[in-house]
């Protein structure tokens, strides 16, 4: 896994590219954790590349959503494959996160 | 175990008696490294066995759960430890099993009381406390048991409906 | 064994036991609709460990040759025999084995000489008669051997290229 | 594994889809000696849905060209991934067999 961090105006957005589990869900942390530090008013986490997500990856999502709820930062999640989204809906978290289709529709979600 | 009335999980998965000698074992290090290939491997299988793109994949992410808790809860983070899956597939043809795939999870860890493994409920939203669920909203059947001498058991089972597919391939002609 | 001479194979596999413990080992029945599953778990620990997308194929090509050439000429079709998969990783620090994936494929079938065991010449072309080529092109160093009581080993080793990955993430900021 | 054959005029496509390995090559074989047995003047392997095929794939394509080479039919591969063409190159099979990038090519190649 990769994460690519882009920043304009107000938004930043996440791009992690390859499958999210648990033997790369820290860093995926540690990448939001840290665009959540500058508390911009938008951050996008772009998961277009992401084929395969585990439970490990929806928990380090849900932490960043608790803390962009403190401090007011809009969370915005877009691009899910289909199997990604498949387990937000598992999980009843895909009416809990923001979540949108098309990465280009993110910035005003 | 907070299960959903739209997924009841009616059957329990096959005993180790009536499944007999596994299709694949598959031992590996308790390392978060290797669950790539592991679900890969059950996907694989999954999908030739007739399920679709998205059950394969769902399949092997049962599996990943299974795998990445007993590394975090079982071994806490130790990576040398064995855990043992197995694998089998029932063809349903007049045996009393249906046809479907069938997975075992073995670890030589403590032995823990099964029925504390479980998730929180989803509308207490945290992070984590996700896995046992989606394990049991994937599977058809899932049960967590003491091994007979030390460690812990999952054995999970996913029904294959209808017909869905065939083990070779086909030709459609056209024009 | 016909080497091309731009691919030579300079090292020999390392042995069992500078090896140690692997860190996966597959054991599976000898049916061909087993080898994705294999071949694509071999992959994707490949991937992991910093190979390019097409070599962890290639590897995975490597491995489907063998196991499918015990499926075929060792088990000649038998569907119930047993095809032992052992996988290991170096990390190449100070140790004699270089930074690489180590691969040995073991079966229960008749002995064979392993100085037998080869390809055509390329430029007889037929149907058939590639697999050993492909695992000798592909894998930096393979060994046929006889185990020590009954069946047929094939050790395999693939190095990696300078410092070509990591196991875990990179972040890239920009704008 | 899937085959496709569809034929007009004097081509006839022979086009799999999935991984071409040993559980299924034997599939393939059969639908490449049916679409031969009608000696068409081109027959067009379409692979552009193969991510992966090992040596009895090849095997089977090799048989189909020594076919097609007996009874004067043309035969071509087309829309190779570039996993599946490491295969013939290696096993010096690249040079042997009319292989063109793009299916639209094939019909004149
Ligand atoms: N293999 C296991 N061994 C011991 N305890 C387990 C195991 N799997 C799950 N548990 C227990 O069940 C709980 C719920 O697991 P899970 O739903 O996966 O969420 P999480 O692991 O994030 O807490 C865990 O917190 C743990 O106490
Ligand atoms: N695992 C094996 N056990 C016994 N003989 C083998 C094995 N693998 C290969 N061989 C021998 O080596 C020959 C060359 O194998 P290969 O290059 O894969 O081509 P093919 O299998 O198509 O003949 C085989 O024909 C067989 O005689």
């Amino acid at each position: 896994m990769q994460v690519d961090i882009t920043s304009n105006d107000a938004n930043t957005t996440v791009a992690p590219t390859g499958d999210v589990d648990l033997s790369v869900s820290r860093d995926l942390q540690s990448a939001l954790k840290k665009v959540m530090d500058d508390k911009p008013e938008r951050v996008i986490v772009d998961l277009s590349g992401v084929p395969y997500m585990d439970s490990s990856g929806v928990a380090t999502l849900v932490e960043a959503m608790q803390i962009s709820r403190k401090q007011a930062t809009r969370l915005v999640l877009c691009g899910m494959q289909e199997k990604v989204r498949s387990i937000f809906e598992i999980a009843r978290l895909d009416k809990v996160f923001t979540i949108v289709d098309d990465p280009a529709t993110a910035d005003s979600a | 175990m907070s299960e959903s009335p739209d997924h009841p999980q009616i059957a329990a998965p096959p005993s180790l008696t009536d499944l007999g000698e596994p299709l694949v074992r598959v031992e590996m290090r308790s390392q978060p490294r290797l669950l790539a290939g592991t679900r890969e491997l059950v996907g694989a299988i999954a999908k030739r066995l007739g399920f679709s793109e998205l059950e394969a994949g769902q399949i092997g992410l049962a599996l990943d759960e299974a795998l990445a808790n007993v590394i975090r809860h079982g071994y806490k983070g130790r990576d040398d430890g064995l855990i043992m899956v197995s694998l089998w597939v029932s063809e349903g043809d007049g045996s009393t099993v249906g046809a479907g795939l069938h997975l075992c999870v073995e670890d030589q860890c403590p032995q823990v009381d099964p029925s504390k493994i479980r998730s929180r409920e989803l509308s207490e939203v945290r992070p984590g406390g996700l896995g046992v669920h989606l394990i049991q909203e994937i599977m058809d059947a899932s049960v967590f048991e003491k091994r007979e001498q030390s460690g812990m058991r999952l054995r999970m089972s996913k029904f294959i409906p209808h017909n869905a597919g065939t083990m070779t391939g086909s030709v459609r002609h056209a024009g």
